[in-house]
């Protein structure tokens, strides 16, 4: 995006729906397939209107039938197509998870390269709606753990509008993880946005004291919990990390290496959770560079409650931010 | 209308019918004093009312003893409250309060109460019915003469695990009395969208359970099936399956903006108000006149008033106790 | 049989008669040698064996043209070579050598080729349809007149995937080809031990799809119903659910000390042998003499006797390699 | 175990065997469920014999059916009952997900702790049999993730014969995983073992240089590269985890204190690993303490292949862990 591009101002939905739309005009290919995307428009409102510019073909309705519609996608990838395919919430992709685990991420290995699997599939992911047990959970990292699909976690504007376009182009299954809180955020960007890569963290505040590394439903957050410390002297760099797999350890390391103090922002419970895996990578990659251990601030070990405060204690706020690091830093600020 | 004298049917004098008037009308200002709550944001998450099924319910419950299960949905307030959980626990719960009937953790979709053997409160759509066959495999294990009953909508027969289930209760001959609420949609998708066929008794018959459609705004017929059904489940004669055909007035949630069906579709349902058409019925029959509506009307307002002051009053749970209840073994601190 | 003249019918002549008989024997002594070659561990993993069934893999796959897609399960070595794939190929990729059709990467279970359009081998039961419900959604997409073939036991029958697809593939009146291969058994567990209805083409009935049962030990009979199924098929008429009542005469797999099964059952069905049922029909219709039969005998010997020959000089993947066709972008070093 | 107790030659699978035999006889809630659990002995031979004993209705073969007999045994589990669910593999475990994530791991929490769910699940994992993508993968560590439920990873033959007890005894889920290398595993065990707690890592080898920690399948392969490294003077301590949820941080962080190094070793794949959060708990709890970053040996990310030098290679072996700690020793020994 050039400096002095046009903006315009607009939602995380909306930049998510051009980002469908615009795919659904530039490739015959693509189709988006799910519960409720046509006629209902979208449980989120994403695909509102797709339907009736698109017909119902490419804006496809599908019963509540998780495995056979995620398989069916794989299945339609393999034959030549590029289809989106929409999960409600992660929640309920759990019952497509043999197709995703045993198929969509095994096939090109198992048939020796020959066999691709062009495919995207977008779900809801996270808190903090009161939506209780079986409607919150933030799954994505656990899903970086399989390898053959990539892991996509859109957290701003431009994101949203550009990941997917890349993700279509890319010869294997991408999963888009969506924040269920983005969806209302506004902001400006691009009238141009387009295609953003997908294969390297950002840096979404530059700082030079420690390093929150977050990513998705988190990243407002800790750049808020980073302008809190910036008043108080803590100079704090956000690192975004945009793809939870494949990880770009290399500019994890690169800021740790320059701030000697990382901590990990994640919505995930912690045991096992992808700060898990971050704190190790920092341990392989820059123990010696570290000024203290790497913290890691996750959701609560507990299925979420409904209570609003009961959901809030569970959550990563950017209050335990703020707390942390500034225990890190010996109280400094 | 002639019953067999072998079978507890609906005795249908005055004290009876006006029971279950009483019954639909407590579910419907129950819900409709959940809506205002609603909007009020005094009750949070999802909220899914029953408003336009509740002889659904109000029949089916009559059938059950005390010993027996139910599993429910999400859209589960009316089954609750029939089942004897007190107005009072699930107006707390939906405040998210600790008074609630699972300690405000559930919130409206997972209402739970041991006490009356009411198990949820299900929010994955057809997720209730393996638990059920499991009940029901329980009690067949223990030669325990007892009836489970487990509710769920015309969008879980799309589910996988609608099929596996179906398959076991007939293989297995289970005591589980299989109650579809065909509320012709599944969210925005209606049922001629979701199923090469339609006609749901028949899908079950293909498993051979003995399954029939059921009137489902007609109250004494909902009794009358689930008596006769109930008492086969229970005296060992394997599954039952009915297909109760109703239809939901209200937004499939309270987010829905309903542009997947027409206004008058609405309109003409709503001539056959289950509420609305027993009332002119009976007052026809002369068996209720308006003092008598008055008086159950004035009941059910004070017990639903009673239900918010119970609820308001209510207190939150202590954050110290956030994860208690993820395992057994956590005491309160 | 009289045969109507539209429908691509099984040319009885002295000819077809013999390459069906070809086929179905070169399947037959295939298997043999897997056999013999995994007791000298040559093969390894799961070996699962088609003998007893030939005739329904040899009906089937006559029914399909180049451009049509196969997905079957891991019993697949025999609707791999009717399919095209080279016997050195499968034989290569049972021994786990690069020069197999899946690289040795997917072994016995995993057999795959793109040039053919066979796209697996899945081992996950019931698996492969909705993958199948995928190919044939592409192609209705794409307007193309082809038919996806998928094969599946009566094991697969009781998952939820089996379900859901019938549904979707009825539903969206896909080109698909169902060929169910029914014989009696999932492993240890017998077809009426594991499914309230047995009927299996009155299951498929239940989904408005036209279905019906074909004797799977001769393979003219299967021939001809394949052929008239994918004809309904291919010209848009929607899903055909076959299925074939076959049996399996030897172990599931290797592992197997078949304790579920009484061995006069096994002798009894091995009375119906499909290949000595066909090959005794046509000597006696003088079709077939011992000249022609030693022909097939030796030719298909000498295919097989190149393929061990291929695969035991076949190389082996280096090591380096390993982690190639996780994704699509790494490249061999 | 006393010293001088009687021991017995046994194996793994007999020792698995003796603990669900022993569990049917001391408690009438107790039955066991799964596919071929019953007439076919048990895919791995575990059951056999058990339905001759105690027939149909406590050794129960199910259909083909995941996720309604794995929510079978939850509702059972509700009911009263203490079912031990065996799921032949982990992989088709992820049919069964939603039901072990969304109801077994949630219900608890959900109904404000009224209603537990002591449900045992039993299923094989892992690789080291040329069962390629489909049957090999090792996603124990992956279940650890989940709060509500606990994890378990018998890798001796007391931990074989004895945690199933105390499992049952728990009133939450407990999975169980048993590497299907060690079912032939072979060795001495007291006649009188009986139930093991499950809350503690072991010491199964003490040493001062280094811990070596592990689980499962690659205990062996550990205590195996500890002798080596024994031999060449380096002095290793062997943890064996036991139990990956909850995780014993205390006997981690008690070892690493001890040894100022440490090198974990698990058959998961790398990036979100077990192991993950073990460097990651090192490094929260004895970051001071450590001589040199924690290392960890995983399996490569890659879906299992076929062939066995290219599945060698992507598992553990105890050559990896002798290189890598001499490595770490600064080439000493
Ligand atoms: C497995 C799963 N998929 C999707 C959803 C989202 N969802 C919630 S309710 C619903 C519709 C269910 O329709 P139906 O079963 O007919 O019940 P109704 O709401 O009409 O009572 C959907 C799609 C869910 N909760 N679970
Ligand atoms: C989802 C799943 N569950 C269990 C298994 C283990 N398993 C492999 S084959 C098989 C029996 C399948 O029977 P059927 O579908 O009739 O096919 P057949 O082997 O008879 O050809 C089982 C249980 C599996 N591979 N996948
Ligand atoms: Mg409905
Ligand atoms: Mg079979």
């Amino acid at each position: 995006m050039s400096p002095d591009a046009q903006k315009v101002k607009i939602t995380y939905r909306e930049a998510m729906r051009q980002a469908i739309r615009d795919a659904l005009i530039r490739d015959q290919r693509v189709f988006l397939m799910g519960e409720d995307v046509g006629a209902y428009g979208g449980c989120y409102a994403v695909s509102k209107g797709l339907l009736e510019e698109f017909g119902p073909d490419r804006i496809r309705d599908t019963p509540l039938s998780e495995s056979a519609f995620v398989g069916a996608g794989i299945g339609a990838a393999m034959n030549g197509m590029r289809p989106i395919v929409e999960i409600m919430t992660v929640n309920f992709s759990l019952l497509a998870l043999d197709q995703i685990v045993n198929n969509a991420a095994t096939i090109l290995h198992m048939s020796g390269g020959q066999i691709n699997i062009p495919l995207v599939i977008r779900m809801t992911t996270g808190a903090g709606r009161q939506l209780a047990a079986q409607h919150s959970h933030s799954l994505e990292g656990w899903y970086a753990h399989i390898p053959g699909i990539k892991v996509l976690a859109p957290a701003t504007l431009e994101d949203a509008r550009g990941m997917l376009w890349t993700a279509l182009e890319d010869p294997d299954p991408v999963l888009i993880f969506e924040h269920g809180t983005l969806y209302n955020m506004e902001g400006e960007m691009a009238v141009d946005a387009g295609a953003v890569e997908i294969s390297k963290a950002a840096v979404r505040r530059a700082g030079t004291d420690v390093s929150l590394i977050t990513y998705g439903g988190t990243l407002g957050k800790t750049i808020q919990a980073a302008e809190q410390l910036a008043a108080s002297g803590v100079d704090a760099e956000v690192v975004d990390l945009r793809t939870l797999r494949p990880l770009d350890t290399e500019s994890i390391l690169d800021s740790v290496m320059r701030t000697h103090r990382a901590v990990v922002i994640d919505e995930g419970w912690r045991s096992g959770s992808i700060s898990a895996e971050i704190s190790a990578r920092i341990m392989e990659g820059a123990f010696y560079e570290l000024d203290l251990p790497v913290e890691r601030i996750c959701s609560a070990e507990v299925p979420m409650p409904y209570a609003r405060h009961l959901e809030e204690a569970a959550l990563p706020q950017a209050s335990t931010i703020v707390a942390t690091v500034t225990r890190m830093m010996g109280g400094h600020g | 209308m002639a019953l067999q004298p072998t079978i507890a049917t609906p005795n249908l004098d005055a004290g009876h019918a006006i029971a279950l008037l009483r019954d639909m009308v407590r579910i419907r200002r129950f819900e409709e004093k959940a809506a205002e709550l609603y909007s009020a944001s005094k009750i949070r998450g999802f909220l899914h009312l029953y408003i336009g099924e509740e002889a659904v319910a109000v029949g089916a419950m009559r059938a059950l003893r005390p010993e027996d299960a139910v599993v429910a949905t999400y859209r589960e307030h009316g089954h609750a409250l029939l089942r004897g959980v007190s107005a009072d626990s699930i107006m707390a719960e939906m405040y998210g309060k600790q008074e609630g009937c699972s300690r405000g953790r559930g919130g409206s979709m997972h209402l739970f109460d041991a006490a009356t053997r009411f198990y949820g409160g299900n929010a994955i759509v057809g997720g209730g019915l393996p638990l059920a066959i499991g009940f029901a495999l329980a009690d067949k294990l223990q030669h325990r003469q007892r009836v489970t009953a487990c509710f769920f909508g015309d969008g879980a027969v799309a589910e996988g695990e609608f099929h596996e289930c179906m398959n076991l209760a007939a293989l297995w001959k289970l005591p589980v009395l299989l109650c579809c609420e065909n509320n012709l949609y599944a969210m925005g998708t209606a049922l001629k969208r979701a199923q090469s066929q339609t006609d749901l008794s028949l899908k079950a018959a293909a498993y051979e359970i003995a399954s029939w459609p059921v009137d489902g705004m007609d109250v004494v017929a909902c009794e009358e099936a689930a008596q006769r059904a109930a008492l086969a489940v229970r005296s060992g004669e394997g599954p039952c399956f009915l297909e109760f055909r109703t239809y939901r007035f209200r937004a499939h949630s309270m987010y829905d903006p309903q542009l997947y069906r027409d206004k008058r579709e609405v309109e003409e349902w709503k001539k056959r108000d289950p509420i609305a058409t027993f009332q002119n019925r009976l007052t026809t029959q002369g068996v209720l006149d308006d003092a008598n509506m008055k008086r159950i009307e004035d009941e059910v307002a004070s017990e639903i008033e009673k239900a918010i002051a119970f609820a308001e009053s209510g207190t939150w749970e202590p954050i110290e106790d956030l994860t208690r209840f993820a395992y057994s073994g956590e005491k309160p601190t």
